[in-house]
This record gives structure tokens, C-alpha cells and sequence, in this order.
């Protein structure tokens, strides 16, 4: 499953990218996460307390065991602090 | 009702003149305005980013989740990203209702919202530091105060 | 902190902006406009009749009331008085803080206040009736539910 | 004792008059109305029901037991209806 992945803020600044399209055959978002701490010490930085990370799925939260069947996009990010 | 965002700054005053000539019956218009603080007295500026593809949506939602929660006449969301600098309003809020606390409680309503649930990230630039804003454990409470919010 | 009376129509968007400049370090502005609304379609006009030696002074004691029991930056009240017609401001309070929910809960005690406690009375006259506007258990209730408000 | 007695809204509408003073012995408010009363039919109608009245003293929030000592206005009106 192609999908694209999107990083805001902090986790942005962690993983290095604010974007990147990934082949996978994670379940879910959690999956997904496992897969990219595999990869280098910056995922594994940016995701080492996932209490303190949000998920969206396809423009709508979701959580680490959302699955992830035909969607087109994930973003991770922290709380959000808006207004 | 409508919601947006944008890099550039708003006419406050504007925003508001044509939202109250709009609404037909309201007894009560209320706003609500988001300023750049500087506590430390050495902010150089607010950097907000969002999530382009997601912000609007949200804001629409929230703003349309209000009305019908509150029976409001009319409501109004703007907010912005980018840089800004203290004393600067980063976003608004109106609320339209034919009685008071409806339109007090349609934009504290919203306002909960958009602190915890649109998609804005804030980061504080000084001259010798950088720091992302951490969310408040007291606007998690707010939000869920609200019978029909959903659980973090 | 200021509070006035007047037959006059206010500039809102005026009354803010300059409310707004005055502040130095709120991150909160929350504004209140009370609107003449027409329920029956047939209103002519409100009349609102008030006690000169007396309602100055209390608009005062209510906006340093609000200041001091929510840390406010600052509060502004307007309040006018005589014939107003449908659509017309009726009155506006500002309340500026450094956090939203004491901006909030500022106007909000504010608008309690003077409800039930500041010496106006309004009158609505149609073309073949004349009623002076009855007060609302309501208000007493939401007077009430604030811990510093006297018994009724 | 010499003062101004002030009406505001239907209670002035009522008595038929927004003001008046009155030379007095009357030692509280309600005294003070119970002299009114026996004076014409206005009075009696404007002031049928106290628990509908309120009262200010010398520009200050009162009710029908507050002393007049010393005192040189007493307003009586409805409930008020700002905001």
C-alpha cells in the first residue's frame, strides 16, 4: 500500500522531513510507526513517547490502532495548540 | 457561517461590522480575539504552522458544531499562520444568538476547540531560544468539560 | 478601566480598536454587544430609561468588580439609554486578559451584573402596545451562581 | 425629615410623577411607603406588591428595611432590566 506521510512541528523537526511517500504493509498507524523507528535515529526520536504524539488519518484524528486500509495519508504531530 | 485561514493579518473591526450586518435577529453578538503575548518580555515572534489539507475542515466543523449545539443565528472563524509578532492577533471569533449566554457559551465552545483539536502548532522565537508551545493539561479539562467532547 | 452612559450611538469597531491599543499584555480580548432585536415583528422602537445619579457609579463598581475578581487587564463598559430602534447597539463590554477563560468569565460576570443590578429599564413600544420588559428569573439565577453576588 | 423620593419605569408611570420631596417621619423605606399609600389611589396601585419593587438609597441597592437616617434620596422602581 502506497500511502503519504506527513510530520508537523517538533516530530517534523525530529524526522528531519515534512513529507514523504512510503510503500508499507503496516495495519495500522502504530505499525506504520514501527516500521519507520526501524529506519534511523531520528524516527526513533521523534516517536519515543508516542502519549505525547496525535495521529491523523486521511485529514481526520484518529489513534495508534486506527487501521490504515486505503488511506492515502497519515500525519503524526503533537498536541495541537491553536487559538 | 464561515471559517478560514490565512497567512495575512484581518480587519478586526471589518470582520466584525459586516458579521453583525449580516445576522438578522440577534440579540447578542460576542467575539473573541487571540493576541501574541510576550510573558519574558524577549519574544522576537510566533511561528504557527498547520495542516493545510485538514485546517479549514476543521475549523468549519467546530464553527457548525457550535451553531447547532448553541441554536446560534451566526458564527465566525478566522485564523492565521506564519509569523507574527507580539500584540499581533493570531485568530478570532464571533458568535451570534438571539439570547446572551448562548452566544457566550457558542464561542467559549469553540474557542476549546480550536485550542486542542485544529490542527495550528505554535512555536516561540527569542534571540537566544526556541520552543514549541506545549498544549495545557487545563485545556484538555476545558474541552472535555463539554458534554459532547470526545475523549483524548 | 472605563465605563460610561450616553444617548448617543457608540463606534464599536472603534470602541475596540482603541480598548485593544491601551492593553498591553492581553492575550485575551472578549467584546459583548447587546442588539435591539424585534421577536414579534412588529416592534416600533425600545425606550430605555435609567437613573442618572446612579447608574455611572454602578457600571463602574461592577467593571472594577470584574477587574479584581479575574485579574482582568482591563474592562470597558458602554451603556446607552432613550429610544433605540430594531437592530441597534444597545450596549457593549470589552474585557481584555492574558488568559481566554478570565476574559471570558469577565465579560460573562460583567454581563450578569448589569442585567440585574444596573439601574435601566426598557420599554418596548409597538404601534398598538406598550410593555416594559419584565426581568427574568434567569438573570437572578446567573447572578446568583457567581459566589461573590448578594442575595435578591 | 427633608428628601427627594425618585420613580422610575411602571412605578413612576403609576404614582404619575419621576419625582418629589417630601417632609417625613418615617424611619425605613417601608414606613416610607405605607405613608405614600394612604395618600391617593396611584400610590396604592404603584406599590400593591413590594416583592415587586426595588429600592435605592441615597443611589445605593436597599430594601424596604433599610434605615433612612440621614439620608437624602430614595428611589423606588421595578426590578432592573440593563444589559
Amino acid at each position: 500500500m502506497k500511502l503519504d506521510i506527513l510530520y508537523f512541528a517538533w516530530v517534523r523537526e525530529r524526522v528531519g522531513k515534512s513529507q514523504e511517500a512510503v510503500d508499507t504493509n503496516a495495519k495500522t498507524a502504530g505499525d506504520l510507526v514501527d516500521e519507520l523507528i526501524l529506519r534511523d535515529a531520528g524516527y526513533a526520536a521523534a516517536f519515543s513517547d508516542l502519549s505525547a504524539i496525535c495521529v491523523a488519518i486521511d485529514q481526520e484524528l484518529g489513534d495508534f490502532t486506527t487501521l490504515l486500509k486505503d488511506c492515502r495519508e497519515v500525519a503524526f504531530f503533537p498536541p495541537m495548540t491553536g487559538g | 457561517m464561515a471559517a478560514r485561514v490565512q497567512e495575512a493579518p484581518f480587519d478586526f473591526s471589518a470582520e466584525v461590522v459586516a458579521f453583525q450586518a449580516d445576522v438578522q435577529n440577534a440579540g447578542a453578538v460576542v467575539t473573541f480575539t487571540g493576541v501574541v503575548r510576550d510573558d519574558s518580555g524577549c519574544l522576537d515572534h510566533m511561528f504557527i504552522e498547520h495542516y493545510p489539507a485538514m485546517t479549514e475542515a476543521a475549523l468549519q466543523k467546530f464553527a457548525l458544531q457550535a451553531m447547532e449545539k448553541f441554536g446560534l443565528e451566526d458564527a465566525l472563524v478566522i485564523h492565521r499562520y506564519g509569523v507574527l509578532t507580539p500584540g499581533e492577533a493570531i485568530m478570532m471569533v464571533a458568535t451570534a444568538a438571539r439570547h446572551r449566554k448562548d452566544a457566550f457559551a457558542g464561542a467559549d465552545y469553540l474557542m476549546d476547540y480550536l485550542k486542542s483539536r485544529a490542527p495550528f502548532w505554535k512555536k516561540e522565537v527569542s534571540k537566544d531560544h526556541t520552543e514549541w508551545v506545549a498544549s495545557k493539561v487545563q485545556d484538555e479539562d476545558a474541552l472535555a468539560a463539554w458534554s459532547d467532547a470526545p475523549k483524548s
